[in-house]
């Protein structure tokens, strides 16, 4: 969906007169085939249009090139604010170039969710960034697995070695978000295990180098996870007594990915036996999972929150404010405009 | 006339984009006769057999078969209205068996959905039987020679038990043989009563088997006639619209000194033997054989388009590798080869570029630049010297007729002045007029001093222009004949030396 | 008379059979034999390296793992293959297994559910109405792409790379309709999980999920469509030239239709599989399935040229891209290798296939 | 006897010059005018239609926006035409720009950020160095590409889908090599950016990129290649009957392998400048490039059938496609239908330019 179209086109020359016109804002999403991604696409397509903000949405593809093309093109278009969910993040530099473009044109940019450096932000006043404490996500999802493991530590340990072996499922290689929560998912959870004296997580393949597995696509796709898990399961099975008795996923379409591949196997079908798998997002078909029981919990990443964060700083913007003016209830970093949205933990109704 | 006609064709028009391919032709075809359909090439002969055949849609003029007026929109409703046709170019799936090909368009079925093989083999080996033909019904069509893929193709015009065949040059690519092979389908055929139509360049199998003949000039309608009352000085004069007193040009090229000597050559993937042979400045050197005899092998193999197994080659007393056609064409040879859609033409790529492409580098200016101009006049030289019949240089050449494109390409080999010409079977398809004109060229090209060498399967014509003539048996060299004393006789037996 | 040439075909054959035993094995014959199965003979010593490296290979979970794999993939191979018999190819073979896996899967979901479910108002459809819709909207779009390459002559590789985009937007729209906001669709009905990942039979204690059972009827179907019947026929002398199928009263546009058709209802049936099977169905389902498809034609000695295939081959290159995938992992190369590995082992495959078609002059 | 020829050459151009101008203007005639321009004249009315309903569409920003975008992906389609002239095609044109674009961003990196360089050892290379190295492997790319289908007669569909997993593996290794650890390749020095990126012209004071000049050139050269050279001349003979090339004397082994090198070096030179012009270089780089550019040769009239296409045609195809990328976010066509559009118009520009080749009936 997509907001009515400008009438009256506003000059892009000027570069203080942008809080006076009306708004024409192009929104960039890295990829509409992203489920995470929609969802906060369908808050913001809803509250844009309650705001009666005219609006173009733009699919990156996957598409570092693409999307700078749809950068230009829009700014050529009259745009006045850019919202920016961008491809490549694990360099500055997509991010910069659209910022020059950005202050060529002399209008604000907000980039979200994936994130973008404090340089880049601090490199234009009229930008910003609203996402997530990417570390958060994998710091709460640590706690999460560590808590519930030393709950059910004996029936997890299916082999009854005393360890627990895991799999984890990164998103995409260089991505701020995934480095996190593939490092901390497994190091907290460590930390809670190794506080009440059990032995840390055993990377369930113990000659691999990276102890993850990882969607080459960069996808975050359930498909990648169910390849991986379905060639797991044979050679890591109860039979063999080397059971994979953890899976940690970076997002809820690689937990359900996995799950699906586990269900495959007999486990995890609600009754029965079920290897806990984590995730995060919160997405509505991996809630039903968690309250069916075939899945175990995930960190809720607020959709609705994140557009609404967004829409703040644009609803500054048409009232011919700064982007930052009315941020003191959210959680600001200090000294880069960047807000941060807070997870939740889900673990069911 | 004697009895009403089982295909009449009225007035026929069919224009392409800038040709009238034809013109208001009529034709009429009795039951149980044999109707020659003749005329120079680009005559639109072809042409009137696919308007009827429904490959092409006609643009005025009514057909009328078997009393009921008809419009075939397809081949197949064609075909299952009583008319079969052996097309001028073979047609055919050579990934599949002869089996397969033969009944394509309508295998047998059991159980409404299953193809029966064991009725198809049981038609196939009946229809091979009853026409006295020699093939595998399960052998993959392209391992067959081209001769019975041919046999193939007129065993399945026949096995359709039409009203009307049409075959369109069926003898282009069969020996004698079989020539005698196909006269004997054809009469049994009219025997049943069947209406055929028979296109060929070949005038004495025309007098020999028609019973009525049509002659075409430019898309046109000359003139039919009763065949025993038409000779072949008349049918020429009608179809070239000129007299034509001799067949073959005065001889008057003189052979000189030795240019080539060929010493065992063998083809290392073929059944090219042994042949040693040697060829003068100024001669005409000719090859014949039975088909398969390895007359094509002798060309291709001295010219690099096979690979050889052993053998030497001397020009001018200097060896040779001739390895590829490029290094061949470096050492002044040239080949016309023997299929000239799979090997000769360029289709899709207008006249110009099909006549210069193998003489680019003379084109060159400032050596990296092709000059347009040069080219262009290049291309006008061979459309007249060759009478090569084209609305323009920058027609597509697919859309020429067969004869035309034929004299397209010796014009892109007489460009790279050649010293040594390789012709296998240079007037294939090619109308009587045409012919001559294309011996005069080779005549000429000897008389310039160039070598020539010539495969044909045309006994006349080889002994008309030749000088010597060698002759193939079984991949070897049987023999070597004189072309001024020698027999057809002769060169039979040294061709079935070693079959 | 029939009774006579029964007998003189058993003769000839007895003979071609002898004569082939007579042959003396010379090294040349020994060479050739070789080279003819060098794919197979590799795949075997692939198996052999891998299970001594590591036993777990050939344990029955792990092939049963191989063999899901395999019939996971299969069916879509099998329906592009007739596409590239014509000389074609099909882009559009992921997307479309996408649409239909995110149709089947709206369609199937878990009425207990109302919430999550796509079509609240529609409830769960019968499994069996389900698979014949996937497999006609399957070929719908398999009609559509043989339309545009038979009506007007276009090259398949330009028809469905058009049809694949076009196809991108109808899934980007169904996955935001009803309730589902372009989310994934999950919360299947436990009665389509159980039809197509539950299992009749078991080996060695693994059970073996029911769309194997589906594949293995799938590949005997397309055998006997390829060998037996009057389309298969017509399909290969189509691929092998048309002018002379045209000629002889082939109803070309008919067969070039039916092809691409049939290669649609396959992929139908793929999402249908594959909506269960993975589970969560986005827009990013089926991304892809067809360069897997593809290259699995082509090892197994589908030709480009057109009018040269065989099952046979098809499910040897969908088995040995199977084995690429799981040996690789199990004998532990990386996975960025793995790619390197999968393009020399299409490039091998097929230079050496190649050799049978090459006429040496 | 030479002269008297020349001026009947010209008597006869003249003859059919006249009989050109001649012709009358019947409805049939003016119909095939419009059906065989049909593209153009579609265009036209588009860049009307799309210019009323947003008059931004016309300003200079926007047509610079078109025009640099045109070239930036002319050069790859450029390269990719002469391939599909061969009855071919490259699926690994999009992998070669990413290899390409990460290698001569690595070279180019700057120096003053020793930290986050690539190859801190090795300083940044002078640009010219890094053009040539960049087009010098795209174009080895291109010759083992070639190498497969010349020597192999391998189908260019299957060499180049093995090349492009082959290359990908090449790109994940490369990305990880020195400080990178698959990091994107950036920070690049500002002496790279400003040569490309950089402008010396700007027309209404919006800046025309250097790229745009890059592209001119490579096009004008690209004509005469495909117009004026003897190896321009042997592609077109190559592409349109193989067979007939290699009697006649054509290198076929060496134009094919020259022709699939030539797309190489286009696609390094593409990598070169979509190095610096979207800045962030990673494994993902270049991921489909070769779609638009095939899209955009076929639309153009370069066809699969070989022997066919014109320079012309491949830079009004590519102009085409950045029409659509453009013009359907001008006039508000939502992101979701402008696949389906692109889809559309790629199938009706076929099915309209096919036309001309179909044998009339
Ligand atoms: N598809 C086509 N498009 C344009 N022109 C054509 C086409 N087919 C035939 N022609 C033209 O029609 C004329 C008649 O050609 P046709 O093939 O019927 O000649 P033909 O009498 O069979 O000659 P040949 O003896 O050489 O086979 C020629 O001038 C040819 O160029
Ligand atoms: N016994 C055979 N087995 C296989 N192929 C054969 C056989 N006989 C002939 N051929 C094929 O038939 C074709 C014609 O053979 P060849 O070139 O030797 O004939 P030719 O003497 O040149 O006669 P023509 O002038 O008719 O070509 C060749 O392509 C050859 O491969
Ligand atoms: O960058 C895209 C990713 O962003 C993450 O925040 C989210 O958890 C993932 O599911 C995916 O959408
Ligand atoms: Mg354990
Ligand atoms: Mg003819």
């Amino acid at each position: 969906g997509c907001g009515s179209k400008t009438t009256e086109q506003p000059s892009t020359s000027g570069t203080e007169n942008t809080e006076t016109a009306a708004l024409n804002v192009g929104v960039f999403y890295y990829d509409y085939s992203d489920v995470y991604i929609s969802s906060v696409r369908s808050s913001m397509d809803e509250q844009l249009k309650a705001m009666g903000v005219n609006y173009t949405n733009y699919d990156g593809a996957g598409n570092q090139a693409q999307q700078t093309d749809q950068i230009n093109t829009a700014i050529s278009n009259g745009a006045n604010l850019l919202i920016v969910n961008i491809v490549e993040t694990s360099s500055p530099d997509a991010a910069q170039n659209a910022v020059e473009a950005a202050k060529t044109a002399g209008i604000p940019i907000i980039f979200f969710n994936r994130e973008v450096s404090d340089d880049v932000v601090n490199s234009y006043e009229k930008c910003a960034f609203v996402g997530t404490n990417a570390p958060e996500a994998g710091h709460m999802q640590g706690q999460m697995v560590g808590e519930y493991l030393l709950e059910n530590y004996d029936t997890v340990d299916l082999n009854g070695d005393g360890v627990i072996s895991y799999v984890m499922f990164k998103g995409q290689e260089g991505n701020a978000e995934a480095e996190a929560r593939t490092q901390f998912g497994v190091e907290d959870a460590n930390a809670v295990l190794t506080a009440a004296g059990k032995p840390e997580l055993a990377y369930y393949n113990a000659s691999a180098t990276d102890k993850y597995l990882v969607d080459q696509g960069g996808k975050w796709s359930a498909q990648a996870a169910n390849d991986y898990m379905a060639t797991i399961l044979p050679e890591y099975s109860e039979a063999n007594g080397n059971m994979v008795e953890l899976i940690i996923c970076n997002n809820d379409g690689m937990a359900e990915g996995a799950v699906s591949a586990l269900q495959g196997a007999g486990y995890n079908t609600g009754d029965g036996k079920t290897i806990p798998v984590f995730g995060v997002d919160a997405t509505d078909s991996a809630k039903q999972l968690i309250n069916e029981g075939k899945m175990t919990g995930t960190i809720k990443q607020d959709a609705e929150g994140m557009a609404s964060t967004i829409l703040n700083l644009v609803s500054s913007v048409q009232g011919g404010g700064n982007l930052m003016d009315n941020t003191s209830s959210f959680n600001v970093d200090e000294g880069v405009a960047k807000i941060r949205v807070p997870y939740a933990t889900y673990t069911g109704e | 006339m004697e009895q009403p006609a089982l295909l009449e064709m009225r007035n026929i028009t069919k224009e392409f984009p800038g040709v009238k391919a034809l013109d208001g032709v009529s034709l009429t075809v009795r039951p149980g006769t044999v109707h020659a359909l003749m005329g120079e090439n680009g005559a639109g002969k072809s042409t009137l057999m696919k308007c009827l055949f429904g490959i092409y849609a006609k643009n005025a003029g009514t057909i009328v078969l078997d009393g009921k007026e008809v419009d075939f929109k397809s081949s197949k409703e064609a075909l299952e209205n009583g008319v079969a046709m052996v097309h001028q170019e073979l047609n055919q799936a050579l990934t599949r068996s002869v089996m397969d090909n033969l009944w394509l368009g309508r295998y047998p079925k059991v159980a409404g959905l299953m193809v029966s093989e064991s009725v198809m083999r049981k038609r196939t080996r009946e229809i091979f039987e009853e026409l006295d033909v020699h093939v595998d019904p399960k052998a993959i069509m392209s391992t067959l020679p081209v001769s019975q893929r041919q046999m193939v193709e007129i065993a399945k015009a026949v096995s359709y038990n039409a009203k009307i065949i049409v075959f369109d040059e069926p003898t282009s690519s069969l020996t004698e043989a079989e020539v005698e092979h196909l006269f004997r389908i054809i009469n049994m055929l009219k025997e049943r009563g069947c209406g055929i139509i028979y296109i060929s360049h070949k005038m004495d199998e025309i007098l020999r088997i028609s019973d009525e003949v049509t002659i075409m000039r430019d898309g046109q309608w000359v003139a039919t006639r009763h065949a025993k009352d038409l000779t072949m000085e008349e049918i020429i004069k009608l179809m070239v619209g000129r007299e034509l007193t001799n067949r073959f040009p005065p001889k008057d090229n003189k052979p000189g000194e030795v240019i080539l000597e060929v010493e065992h050559l063998a083809g290392k993937y073929t059944r090219l033997k042994d042949a040693s042979f040697q060829l003068r400045k100024g001669e005409v050197l000719g090859i014949a054989g039975l088909d398969g005899s390895g007359r094509t092998e002798v060309l291709e193999n001295l010219f690099g388009a096979m690979t050889k197994e052993s053998g030497t080659i001397r020009l001018h007393g200097k060896e040779i590798k001739n390895k590829t056609p490029r290094e061949a064409i470096k050492n002044g040879f040239a080949l016309l080869t023997e299929e000239r859609r799979a090997t000769g033409i360029f289709g899709i790529r207008d006249i110009k570029e099909n006549t210069v492409i193998s003489n680019l580098k003379s084109y060159l200016a400032g050596g990296f630049c092709l000059s347009d101009k040069k080219m262009k006049e290049d291309t006008d030289w061979a459309i007249q010297a060759m009478h090569i019949k084209t609305p323009s240089q920058s027609t597509q050449i697919r859309s020429l007729s067969g004869g035309n494109q034929q004299k397209v390409i010796i014009g892109r080999w007489l460009l790279t002045k050649p010293e040594v010409l390789l012709l296998d079977e240079p007037t294939r398809g090619i109308d009587v007029g045409a012919k001559y004109e294309i011996y005069q060229l080779i005549l000429d090209l000897a008389k310039e001093g160039k070598g020539v060498i010539m495969v044909s399967s045309e006994m006349p014509e080889l002994l008309g222009i030749c000088d010597r003539i060698l002759v193939m048996s079984g991949g070897v060299l049987a023999g070597e004949v004189d072309a001024r004393n020698t027999s057809q006789e002769e060169i039979l037996t040294l061709a079935a030396k070693y079959v | 008379m029939c009774k006579e040439e029964r007998t003189v075909n058993q003769e000839t054959n007895v003979q071609e059979k002898e004569a082939r035993v007579r042959q003396p094995w010379t090294a040349q014959r020994v060479g050739d034999i070789l080279l003819n199965n060098a794919l197979l003979i590799i795949m075997a010593i692939a198996v052999v390296y891998i299970a001594i490296k590591n036993p777990n290979f050939i344990k029955p979970a792990s092939l049963i793992n191989i063999l899901s794999q395999t019939a996971a993939y299969l069916p879509a191979a099998l329906g592009i293959g007739g596409c590239i018999v014509l000389t074609g190819t099909d882009l559009s073979a992921g997307r479309a297994v996408g649409i239909t896996a995110c149709i089947s899967a709206s369609l199937l979901q878990n009425a207990a559910n109302m919430a999550n479910k796509m079509w609240p108002q529609i409830g769960t459809l019968p499994i069996p109405v389900v698979i014949v819709l996937a497999m006609l909207i399957g070929a719908a779009i398999g009609c559509f792409n043989g339309f545009f390459v038979a009506k007007f002559k276009l090259h398949p590789f330009i028809v469905t790379l058009g049809t694949q985009l076009i196809l991108y937007t109808v899934l980007l729209l169904y996955v935001q309709q009803g309730n589902n906001k372009g989310m994934a669709i999950s919360n299947l009905d436990p009665s389509y999980t159980g039809f197509v990942k539950g299992s009749l039979f078991s080996i060695g204690g693994t059970p073996i999920p029911n769309y194997v059972l589906f594949a293995i009827v799938l590949t005997a179907v397309m055998w006997f469509v390829w060998n037996k019947t009057t389309f298969g026929k017509n399909m290969f002398a189509l691929g092998s030239n048309e002018e002379a199928a045209r000629v002889s009263g082939v109803n070309v546009f008919g067969v070039t239709v039916g092809v691409f058709a049939l290669a649609g209802a396959m992929y139908g049936f793929t999402g249908f599989i594959e909506g269960a099977r993975i589970g969560s169905n986005t827009a990013n389902t089926g991304l892809n399935y067809e360069l897997d498809a593809i290259a699995a034609c082509v090892i197994g000695g589908v030709s480009f040229v057109g009018g040269i295939g065989k099952i046979r081959g098809i499910v040897i290159g969908v088995v040995m891209l199977r084995l690429i995938f799981v040996g690789l992992t199990m004998v532990g190369v990386p996975q960025d290798l793995q790619y390197l590995i999968k393009g020399a082992i299409i490039l091998f495959a097929c230079a050496l296939d190649m050799r049978k078609y090459l006429v040496k002059k």
